[in-house]
């Protein structure tokens, strides 16, 4: 009964392609990856509409405020009301911007978006695209986001958007490396790029109640960090939300953008949010499955959605509590920090595979992440760090 | 019975050697103390030479023999060594007893001279060699010694350097002997080729012994003749005697030492020490190299005694004396009479160093006078000289029984009778004995009898410390005659090595009456022909010659000498300067050509190379560096720095490649 | 119907020579850029294309060289673009034709 | 396999294509370029190497048409003039498709289907790269590593 329960979407799924059982193979499968695509946007739509709001809730609450409680029961309908603002705002297209540019920018950052979420597996055998190599598809088109993000800066003709165009892509590839190189440990350990056979891996339980989860590895701990700040930076959250810092640069590449189109980056935005978030679900939290062994009757999809809405939960927190850093802060902490942290964790995964991956793996590869995590700070002593800003004027 | 004496007996040379290098380090000022170092030197050698006479006295034919190695190579050891034995203790005795007389002697001759320590330094380091070249056991030893003494020779012949004649006198000795020693050390080679080892006794295997003088053979004549040509020039015999009558340049005491007692002789002694050598072979006493030294010994004896007699310097006579009586025992050696010309030479060497002493004292006395012509009447003036001057003058001419030169001559006549090849030498040797009688009375004449002329007015009698020496070498040629007479022949036996025994009976002797006969003539014959010398006589000027007077053609020829040296002027040295003259025109034009020839091919090949460099490379290479630099000018006219242009050149190259691939297939 | 290789080389050797057309015809120095990252990537299509079609090699030799090519053509856009900046400083223009310093 | 699919992405990536090589304004033209190159990834796709297609995105889209665009954005001055077209170009570039499709028309041995073969897993790319071609790929690094270096110091402004 529980497994029904865990396939009750699958079998949805099937049932439904059961219908077209006389048709040509190709026209299933098409019709099989709409079924797929259609239940995808609808869940992301509703979560986006729902963490829209939550998030401004939660953020008053840490603001000791209450947020909006106006509009449906505790403010609830208030995306809807929002959704309905942005589409009937008129959409201004600067006069000599590149139309076409313009256009296409939100367009192209949406469809990554979306196209990243096909990848992640959101329960036992629920990944809605399965490639041999998920993981490199997710970060292949995840990079597209940078063109689409310049798009934007030089489509809308103005000088704001274009430096603040510059800056998210200076951000967005700086941060890039670490995010990927802390993915290798974990496809280092597993052995493979598919995200089902990496959730498979952490399925077991250590004396019954531990998982084996990687974030339960030092490394994995390590990489699990380094990944989640990454991430922030690649959604351009908070600590790390230069491009559209209100009170540097208005909105940075969005200023141009008003009505549907800003609907569709604010929307873009949330969706990388969830894709970056899931994937550090498949990777570090173990996807689908329960923490304990006795929690296994719960259904898996309910294990990775909650575990998704906890990381979301961090982000609005994390949005809510820290300031907003300096680009030059921002570009040294990842090159001399971040960038040789993850290097380590690659290390020390190697390191706790060869010494046996039980306790004494764990305690070695812990040392060599204490190691190089001091020798660091101690390297890079903040006083010292930052060098007096150097005004340069671009030429 | 290598006793202590044997192993000791380097000393004895040791000691002059090492007198001589402490008196060349003195200063020309210390001359006493050189004079008594040179004495003591002598004098210590004497003492030790008489201790190894005694020794060898103890048997007869007594040999010790103390060798050591000198130096090895490879595995092949030189090997030198001493011996001592009657020929060497005798000829020890009598070089040291005749040295320190003369020693002594020259302390009063040289006294003026401002080089007196050098003379005596070069005196004893003479001596030291000389005694060396006498006990030396090995022919390489005995031949070192042997240079040792020549060197010696010409320092002292040389030693008024100012003089240019002695200079030029000392040159010559030096050259002359050094031909003779050419010859003798061919003849040490050969010997060490064949032999082996070049030590006289060596136990058995020495190359005097019958073991190695069996591997001679035939070559044994050879060797000894190479090696008597050594003994020629330096003994002054035939072809090679021109030096000695020049090296009475040297200081009196010089001539008296080394070119009448001990040098000369050296060549005598040393046909006596290899006489096995010359004897291999015998057929009853005569080899062929025998023969050869009797006949040279004869000729020599004659040619210089005839020379004697026209000489009018005092020393020129005495060393013709001395020429021909070396001659005299190079016959008896020939003829095989070994013991009798050792006798002769040891007698000889004492009464010629009294004649030398006596003239030297008479030069003394006269100021340095020496042509005979101008003495006269000096037995008054110097009483000791005259009586010492005749015992010696009788000695030398061998008048019997009392003077010892009388006994050996005798003996030496006696060998030379009965030698089996021929009876000649023994008549000219007779006739020798006649001429020496004849040309000593002359002198005798000249120099003290007579009315007194030039040089004898100031004569005066010479100091005790000279005529002391000429007494005691007056005894010691009238004492050792005792040693000497056929009855009791101890010396002689001594030498042979047979024990000695007395017998009265044997004294008188027929040749003694022959001797007595000749010898008296001479003395007449000199007598009645010079009797009025030095004084005008029916016809004659005073200062003229009376065998000159009578016979002038035959007196200029034996006053020059017989031309030899003139004869030598004109061969070797004419020779010489031949081959001189043709080896520089060889150098000059043959080989300088060859050279300068050789340098003008050079030249020519450079000429060439250059040209063909110059024309055809430089030119060829300009060229074609001109063609590539055109050919590269017109290629890059091509490159039109417009990237595009290289890019569509690429895609046209390839559309070629493609066209030709579709024409050829 | 189904491609076959000759079609895919068709293709490729279109690309192929459209990337030749904009590096040949373009005067602008970042269309050269463009038409050769174009041409290599119609050789990889080729490598992969004889890769699929052709013998199957035990290990992927087809792909391997295609990802080499990748990465190498990714190093050399970045030098040509690299190049492209310090020349546009110092001509302060991209017009290929006025980059002639190199000419005959 | 897929005609159709093969058909509309050729003709999807050769307009793409075109359109670079031919449009008048640059910031366009690069951006077709990036659709040419996704269309060459969908080709690779069809081909069954999704990794290396994967890769190909990943590397030009992400990092190549960044840089270009970047480039055109640093060498802003002049690109408003257009530096024309030149024919001569054109008919080279014909002129070479020419004869390539002759010489793939004439060999009639590249007719041939695409035999069945197992997916290409990137465990066995990855197992080659490892094994025998580690050299080469450690060369890539390296040269990957050169490349960057130089374009920097290319690209480096001493500071007055």
């Amino acid at each position: 009964m529980i497994k029904s329960i865990d396939q009750v979407f699958v079998n949805a799924k099937h049932w439904l392609l059961s219908w077209l059982a006389g048709w040509p193979n190709w026209a299933t499968q098409v019709v099989s990856s709409l079924i797929n695509i259609l239940a995808l946007l609808a869940v992301f739509l509703t979560l986006f509409a729902l963490l829209s709001v939550l998030e401004r809730k939660i953020l008053a609450r840490i603001q000791n405020r209450y947020g909006p409680n106006r509009v449906g029961p505790f403010g609830l309908f208030q995306p809807i009301a929002d959704g309905i603002k942005m589409l009937i705002k008129e959409d201004i297209v600067p006069v000599r911007a590149d139309k076409i540019v313009h256009f296409l920018a939100p367009v192209l950052i949406a469809a990554v978006a979306i196209l990243t979420l096909g990848v992640i597996p959101y329960g036992r055998n629920m990944t809605p695209f399965t490639i041999d190599c998920g993981i490199l598809f997710f970060f292949a088109v995840g990079s597209a986001t940078e063109l689409a993000v310049f798009m934007a800066g030089w489509g809308s003709n103005n000088k704001f958007s274009m430096l603040g165009a510059m800056r998210a892509i200076a951000q967005m590839i700086s941060y890039e490396l670490p995010l990927i190189i802390t993915v290798l440990p974990v496809v280092m350990v597993v052995g493979s790029l598919t995200a089902d056979r990496i959730v498979a891996a952490q399925a077991d339980y250590t004396y019954g109640v531990v998982p084996r989860w990687f974030a339960f590895t030092p490394w994995g701990l390590a990489a699990f960090i380094l990944f989640f700040i990454s991430g922030l930076v690649e959604s351009n959250r908070t600590p790390f939300d230069v491009p559209e810092g209100e009170s540097e640069i208005v909105a940075g590449h969005m200023t141009e953008y008003s009505g549907f189109k800003y609907a569709t980056f604010f929307m873009a935005e949330y969706l990388g949010m969830f894709a970056i978030s899931g994937l550090a679900v498949t990777l570090f939290l173990g996807g689908w499955h329960a923490p304990a062994h006795a929690l296994e009757f719960i259904p898996s999809y309910v294990w990775f959605f909650a575990k998704l809405s906890a990381l979301l939960f961090v982000y609005v927190w994390v949005r809510g509590t820290l300031p907003r850093t300096r680009i030059d802060q921002m570009m040294n902490f990842a090159w001399k920090f971040m960038l040789p942290m993850a290097f380590t964790c690659i290390v020390a995964a190697a390191v706790w595979h060869y010494a046996g991956r039980g306790l004494r793996g764990w305690l070695w590869s812990l040392l060599v992440i204490a190691i190089v995590y001091s020798g660091l700070s101690i390297l890079l002593d903040t006083k010292r760090k930052f060098a007096p800003r150097v005004y340069r004027f671009a030429e | 019975m290598n006793s202590w004496v044997v192993a000791y007996l380097w000393l004895i040379p040791a000691a002059p050697f090492a007198a001589s290098l402490v008196i060349l380090s003195l200063s020309n000022a210390r001359r006493k103390s050189a004079a008594a170092l040179a004495v003591a030197g002598q004098a210590l050698a004497l003492a030790m030479s008489m201790v190894a006479f005694a020794l060898s006295m103890q048997a007869p034919g007594f040999r010790a023999v103390q060798n050591f190695t000198w130096f090895t190579f490879g595995e092949q050891a030189l090997r030198l060594g001493f011996v001592l034995d009657p020929l060497a203790a005798a000829m020890l005795v009598m070089i040291l007893l005749v040295g320190l007389c003369i020693f002594v002697f020259s302390i009063g001759y040289m006294a003026e001279d401002k080089n007196f320590t050098r003379f005596f330094a070069y005196l004893s380091f003479f001596s030291g060699a000389m005694l060396g070249l006498v006990i030396a056991n090995s022919l390489l030893l005995l031949f070192i010694f042997w240079e040792l003494v020549g060197l010696a020779s010409y320092l002292l012949i040389g030693f008024w350097i100012e003089k240019p004649s002695a200079a030029a006198a000392a040159k010559k000795a030096f050259i002359t002997t050094r031909i003779g020693d050419m010859g003798f050390f061919l003849g040490m080679l050969w010997l060490y080729g064949r032999s082996g080892t070049l030590l006289f006794y060596n136990g058995g295997n020495g190359c005097l012994e019958s073991a190695s003088l069996a591997i001679l053979g035939a070559s044994a004549t050879f060797i000894a003749l190479l090696i008597f040509c050594g003994a020629a020039g330096k003994s002054g015999q035939f072809p090679l005697h021109v030096w000695l009558p020049d090296a009475m340049e040297g200081p009196t005491p010089v001539s008296a030492l080394i070119h009448a007692a001990t040098m000369v002789a050296a060549g005598v002694f040393l046909v006596a020490r290899v006489y096995p050598l010359f004897s291999l072979g015998a057929i009853n006493g005569v080899t062929s190299s025998l023969t050869v030294v009797v006949w040279i010994g004869v000729t020599t004896a004659l040619m210089a005694a005839l020379i004697a007699i026209a000489q009018s310097d005092i020393k020129r006579i005495l060393a013709y004396s001395t020429v021909s009586q070396l001659g005299l025992m190079m016959v008896s050696l020939g003829v095989g009479g070994v013991a009798a010309g050792i006798l002769h030479l040891l007698a000889h060497g004492f009464f010629k160093a009294l004649l030398f002493l006596g003239a030297g004292s008479v030069i003394h006395g006269c100021h340095g006078e020496q042509d005979i012509r101008k003495m006269g009447g000096l037995r008054r003036f110097m009483p000791v000289t005259f009586v010492t001057y005749a015992i010696g003058m009788m000695a030398l001419s061998g008048v019997p029984f009392f003077f010892s030169g009388g006994w050996t001559k005798e003996e030496i006549l006696h060998a030379t009778a009965n030698w089996p090849r021929s009876h000649v030498p023994y008549y000219l040797m007779l006739a020798g004995v006649i001429l020496t009688a004849l040309y000593m009375t002359r002198q005798m004449i000249y120099v003290f009898f007579g009315k007194p002329r030039v040089a004898a007015e100031r004569a005066h009698e010479s100091p005790r410390v000279m005529t002391v020496p000429l007494i005691v070498l007056a005894l010691g040629a009238i004492l050792l005659s005792v040693v000497l007479t056929p009855a009791w022949p101890w010396l002689h036996d001594y030498l042979v090595g047979e024990p000695v025994h007395f017998e009265f009976g044997r004294l008188i002797q027929p040749m003694l009456f022959i001797s007595l006969v000749l010898v008296g003539a001479g003395i007449a014959v000199g007598f009645w022909m010079y009797r009025k010398a030095g004084l005008p006589d029916r016809g004659r000027p005073a200062e003229v010659d009376p065998l000159e007077y009578a016979q002038p053609a035959l007196f200029r020829f034996l006053a020059n000498r017989i031309w030899i040296d003139e004869l030598y002027d004109r061969t070797v040295i004419a020779f010489s300067w031949m081959a001189a003259r043709l080896s520089d025109w060889m150098d000059r034009y043959f080989w300088d050509g060859l050279v300068r020839g050789l340098g003008g091919l050079g030249q020519l090949f450079g000429i060439f190379t250059t040209s063909v460099d110059e024309r055809g490379i430089n030119a060829g290479v300009d060229e074609t560096t001109a063609g590539t630099r055109g050919l590269g000018r017109l290629m890059s006219a091509a490159h039109s720095g417009q990237i595009q242009t290289y890019l569509g050149a690429v895609a046209i190259g390839m559309l070629a490649l493609l066209l030709l691939y579709a024409w050829l297939a | 119907m189904t491609p076959t290789l000759q079609v895919f080389l068709m293709v490729s050797a279109a690309l192929f020579s459209i990337g030749l057309l904009a590096a040949l015809s373009r005067r602008h120095a970042i269309f050269i850029l463009i038409g050769i990252e174009m041409m290599l990537a119609a050789a990889n299509l080729n490598f992969i294309a004889f890769w699929r079609f052709g013998a199957q090699h035990q290990p992927p030799i087809g792909v391997i060289i295609a990802l080499f090519s990748i990465a190498i053509a990714a190093a050399e856009a970045a030098v040509g673009l690299a190049m492209v900046i310090a020349v546009y400083r110092h001509y302060r223009t991209t017009n290929v034709d006025q980059f002639d310093r190199l000419h005959g | 396999m897929n005609g159709v699919a093969f058909i509309v992405i050729a003709i999807f990536t050769l307009a793409a294509a075109l359109a670079a090589a031919t449009l008048r304004k640059l910031m366009h033209a690069a951006l077709s370029f990036a659709v040419a190159l996704v269309g060459v990834a969908a080709f690779f796709f069809l081909l069954g190497a999704e990794f290396v297609g994967l890769a190909l995105v990943f590397i030009y889209i992400g990092a190549v048409a960044v840089l270009i665009v970047f480039t055109i954005l640093l060498t802003r001055r002049d690109t408003g003039k257009d530096h024309g077209f030149n024919w001569a170009g054109a008919i080279i570039a014909v002129a070479v498709f020419g004869g390539l499709t002759w010489a793939i028309l004439k060999t009639q041995s590249l007719v041939i289907v695409a035999p069945h073969t197992p997916a290409l897993t990137v465990k066995r790319i990855g197992v080659a790269l490892m094994t025998t071609y580690v050299w080469p790929l450690q060369c890539v690094g390296l040269l990957l590593t050169a490349a960057l270096i130089g374009a920097l110091i290319l690209v480096l402004e001493e500071k007055p």
